[in-house]
């Protein structure tokens, strides 16, 4: 089974084959180092002169990527460490994502940021959030994640290639090492999948015969891998019974699947690596709460401090499989 | 920019002198922002405008330069270069409005226009890096065209132009930066906005600089032909940084210099006047006919047009 | 009475009276200027040797504001336009909020970033815009916003003075020229206040003389006029009463009033200028949901589109009391 | 950093002579960034680090200018201007592990430090207008104190740096701009990363330069106090440019670099075989028991201490 890395490496050696209006700019993404976290690597073996590597300059990269799209190629930014966001923050708000509404249609804006985001690796302070929520809700933006139960390559090629408008692409560190599920064997035995949405997939993840779901569990990214292993003990350890929903479009989304598990269950339990305070989950509460007037939700985050460096405090900082199942418990007792 | 032939353009088929085509220019330049202002002060316009009275020449004499292949990246200050640049102002008037027949529907308005290969945006420095990369599309698409971006001297203060500034002169991409140094950004002097030297600034990154104080036209045509040539030839960035004096208030009113000294400045420093200097009254007189009726024109016909809705 | 604008200067007048530790830098914010909004008219000149006009440099400046303020100073950063903040994401975000906490409480960081936001002064999409929510949840970072019901100057005299970490301080442009309310006096006659928290006051203000409410409205700064307007025709028009709940500080914030009201009423309407996605409202009704489990809320918010700048097109993108009361009238229909 | 007198420092009762301090200087900071690496590559350490194996003389040189009242503002490659600004190994060793007894308390690790008037920050560029803040705020406190903050040659990227330029040259601030040149950013030899000169972009904003290519810490020692009292004495910035040479990797491992190449720099470039050469072997070896002593307590000692809990 791939990596998540291995596919999003193909995903980008695939479009860069079939399209040569596909650029990736990024630092110290050329080979042999092949970026950061080697999401790049042969990449600049194999097409010299669309891969560039530039200064340390992330909000000079992102504009230049702008232009290119407005262009009509077809940019890949690597931000080093999502963590550095901050500093694109005015070319994705007050350009890139307001470029096509604001000329009136008139142009096209096909950029895509890509950059690790997450903790656990010790990084500290300023290596290790979750920005993204930061750039959820802009308007004209796009903000998807990749994760281990539908082809990375396939997110990544569309977001490249289907997309007229800026995307942010964001990769949790944790899950680049995480093998690609494959549906019905190993640890997903016990897990039925539904796709309830398509070019950028949706899944409700039911466990296996058991009883109907009190418990809907909204993540996405890496933290579907903690949902899943909570959701799994939940059911064999304390039968109580959820499913997930698994998001890959983060903003703007598609709410309905949601909303009809959250009918069925009428317990909302939201899972993000990102500080609680206005983070995903917050909007996926206040959306499920316009319609659903009768039901009982919590957040399962890091709390609203710094990421510490130290293995012990990040580890009470961020979520875990651990505090999912607490919380659950919480929620539905 | 006489490579984009525009109808409304009727001064074209009576022009009479390369002079006469600048004077003509510069002064569709000067009616049109008197006139904006103008509304604004009798409360026919709404938002803001930033007039360009006092630079004209600068935009005539770059434009003159460039081709319809070459991409612009405009300012706040961006009614001068729209212009120039063979812009119809009937377009731009209705944009100001707020009009759905403006340039934008009437979603930009005065700051974020868009036409052909013509943008401009409100956020000072950040279309620095798009330009640039611009330039790039340019240089692997082989258009053959160039890049040109504006700033103002205050806007030598962000960052992101010398993040720009070093890709570009590292990746050899072909685009012009122009500096207009009108002495203020805003109400702030030059003095307090910016230490050191302008040209040392660009060629601190290896970028080749032309650099000049002057207001009449014709002497800067060529610092912009040399510029824009380099650019085109080598594909290499340049910047060309102008020594201008704006005449009118940052925006709309509310100008705190002393009036005297703009008076002075203004007597001998008019790009207009200097101009002027060089045709016949008649010209002048049928410059000023001209561009009067396209002026009015335009207001008047951007008047009458509706508003946008959702 | 005088208006928020005269109350913003006086506060920041009497700061610097009072203690020269207090400095104020910013784009052309000397006399006879005095900023673009006015805000700082005068102090240049009372206090030529602490107000400090800075070159268009927003990163910067907030940076070296940060640097002043951790060496025991109170600077006070104005950002002339709100929409530049993305501009200062990285200065406050991976710098000022985190110094604190990722220093083991060893330094102090009492900086604030005062700045106007929002719409209908048809200044268009880069100039119009209501930032804040990208910094509310932040670590670290206080968000912090006046009104007119509580006086400007005290609000801002506490932000500079009597605190220890960083303030996002956001003043709303139309309600610069609003006056500072009486109460009891002219248009307030018909309402009643509660001041319900103490150093960032929020209040539940309520119609006298009319039955228990069924509605809550959550509303900060500028949007309190829209809001109270709103309520006044709510109620004498359509016999439907509220009770707003009107806060200063916006991140973090204490939500117990808010949810007590709520108890009352059942039905929520968030106002806010902002984008919907993912804005304040969103936290507001994420904590409600986590507590109320029968309830009916909805968000009064922006469009998720760039603010335009024909008049016809930001009036349908920005919320106003028209669109208040058709909410609220569709919120407990 | 002499006046900040500090227990542990036992070397400084044995100091025998300026050459030899110099040389335990620079041999405590190898030392403890070898050990870091060992400890790492033995799976001892978590996290990330950045050695400064290569760059001691620079830390060496400046930090004998430096007075208690001064402030420094650090960057990734923080561990060797923290050991010459008289910082405690074992505390810097702590941090490293995540200890409670670190110096912020494990929070920060090993790019997020403060102790005294030193700080770090693990954002390539954002610490240069604070470092810039804190100059202004020596200047209007009159302390008499100046501001220092190191960068990398990759960090000359990063806009905001030019923002506090253009801002500490136009108010005269105390700062210090030390750019320690080490030929590569991450992988990125400077070639690909730098445009134009680095002293050019320092003269541009009219900041007084020093530049120097240098590993011997006695050539680099003038240059350091030169331009420390230029900015002490003129409350002006100035910058401090030293072309150096890392010889670890970036951070723990993975470099791409020619293994021979920096073998071969090494040879002739490492700042302590040459300061060495000026010590007897006795001296060497005391240095290099001492050093021992003091590296394998401060990591010995970490190692069992508890870790924080919130
Ligand atoms: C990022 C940013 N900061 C501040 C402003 C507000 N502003 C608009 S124009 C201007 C002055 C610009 O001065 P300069 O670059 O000299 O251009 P000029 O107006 O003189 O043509 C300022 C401060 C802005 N639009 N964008
Ligand atoms: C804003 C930002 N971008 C990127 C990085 C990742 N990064 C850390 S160190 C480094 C290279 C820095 O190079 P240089 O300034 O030359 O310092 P050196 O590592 O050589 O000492 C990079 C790219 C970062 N920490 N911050
Ligand atoms: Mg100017
Ligand atoms: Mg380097």
């Amino acid at each position: 089974m791939p990596t998540v890395l291995e596919r999003l490496n193909a995903g980008l050696q695939h479009v860069m084959e079939i399209d040569e209006r596909v650029y990736l700019l990024g630092e110290d993404i050329l080979d042999p180092y092949g970026g950061a976290f080697k999401v790049t690597r042969g990449l600049s073996t194999r097409f010299p002169e669309r891969v560039l590597t530039t200064p340390i300059s992330e909000a000079a990269i992102t504009g230049i990527a702008n232009g290119l799209a407005m262009r009509g190629l077809h940019p890949v930014v690597e931000i080093m460490f999502g963590d550095f966001v901050t500093l694109i923050a005015d070319q994705l708000i007050n350009h890139a994502s307001k470029f096509r509404w604001m000329y009136n249609d008139q142009v096209r804006v096909p950029l895509v940021v890509r950059t690790p985001m997450g903790g656990r690796r010790g990084y500290g302070p300023t290596h290790s959030q979750s920005l993204e929520k930061l750039f959820m809700g802009v308007p004209g933006l796009r903000v998807l994640a990749p994760n281990s139960l539908s082809d990375p390559a396939a997110l990544l090629e569309s977001a490249i290639l289907q997309e007229e408008g800026p995307i942010l692409f964001v990769e949790h560190k944790l899950l680049y090492t995480c093998p690609v599920l494959e549906i019905g064997k190993a640890d997903l035995i016990d897990l039925q999948f539904e796709k309830v949405s398509d070019q950028y997939p949706a899944f409700i993840v039911r466990i296996a015969g058991v009883p109907q779901a009190h418990l809907t569990i909204a993540a996405y990214g890496y933290n579907f891998e903690l949902a899943r292993a909570a959701a799994l003990k939940l059911a064999y350890e304390y039968e109580i019974f959820s499913e997930i929903v698994l998001f890959s479009q983060l903003s703007p989304f598609e709410i309905t699947p949601l909303l009809e598990s959250v009918n069925r269950t009428r317990h909302l339990l939201m899972v993000e690596e990102g500080t609680q305070t206005l983070g995903w989950g917050a909007e996926i509460a206040a959306r499920t709460a316009e319609v659903v007037s009768n039901f009982k939700c919590a957040r399962a985050a890091a709390l609203d401090l710094p990421i510490a460096n130290s293995k012990t405090l990040e580890d009470m900082i961020l979520p875990s499989a651990e505090k999912i199942i607490q919380m659950a418990l919480e929620l539905v007792k | 920019m006489r490579h984009v032939a525009i109808a409304y353009l009727c001064y074209n088929s009576n022009s009479m002198t390369h002079n006469y085509d600048l004077y003509h220019q510069m002064l569709l330049i000067r009616r049109f922002e008197e006139r904006a202002l103008a509304e604004f002060s009798a409360g026919k316009l709404f938002g803001t405008t930033h007039a360009y009275i006092g630079q004209e020449a600068d935009a005539a004499a770059i434009f003159e330069m460039l081709n319809s292949r070459d991409i612009v990246w405009s300012n706040h200050r961006c009614h001068g270069h729209f212009l120039a640049y063979g812009g119809d102002p009937y377009r731009l008037a209705a944009e100001l409005m707020g009009k759905a027949t403006g340039l934008v529907g009437g979603r930009g308005g005065s700051q974020h226009i868009h036409w052909r290969n013509f943008y401009s945006n409100g956020i000072q420095g950040g279309i620095v890096p798009v330009a640039t990369g611009m330039a790039l599309a340019q240089k692997v698409q082989k258009t053959g065209g160039i890049a040109v971006v504006f700033c103002g001297d205050g806007t030598l203060g962000e960052g992101v132009l010398y993040e720009s500034l070093n890709i570009s002169a590292l990746w050899q991409l072909p685009v012009l930066y122009v500096v207009e140094d009108n002495r203020y950004a805003q109400t702030t002097p030059v003095e307090k906005g910016l230490s050191g030297s302008f040209r040392a600034r660009f060629e601190a990154f290896g970028i080749k600089t032309f650099e000049l104080e002057s207001s009449d036209v014709l002497t800067i045509t060529p610092y912009a032909e040399e510029a824009v040539q380099f650019v085109r030839d080598n594909s290499r960035p340049a910047a060309l940084i102008l020594h201008t004096y704006r005449f009118s208030a940052h925006s709309k009113g509310d100008d705190p210099r002393d009036r005297d000294t703009i008076a002075k400045i203004r007597a001998e420093f008019d790009p207009l006047t200097i101009q002027a200097a060089r045709l016949t009254t008649i010209e002048i007189d049928q410059a000023e006919s001209e561009v009067s009726m396209v002026v009015d024109a335009a207001f008047t016909r951007a008047h009458a047009d509706p508003f946008p809705v959702l």
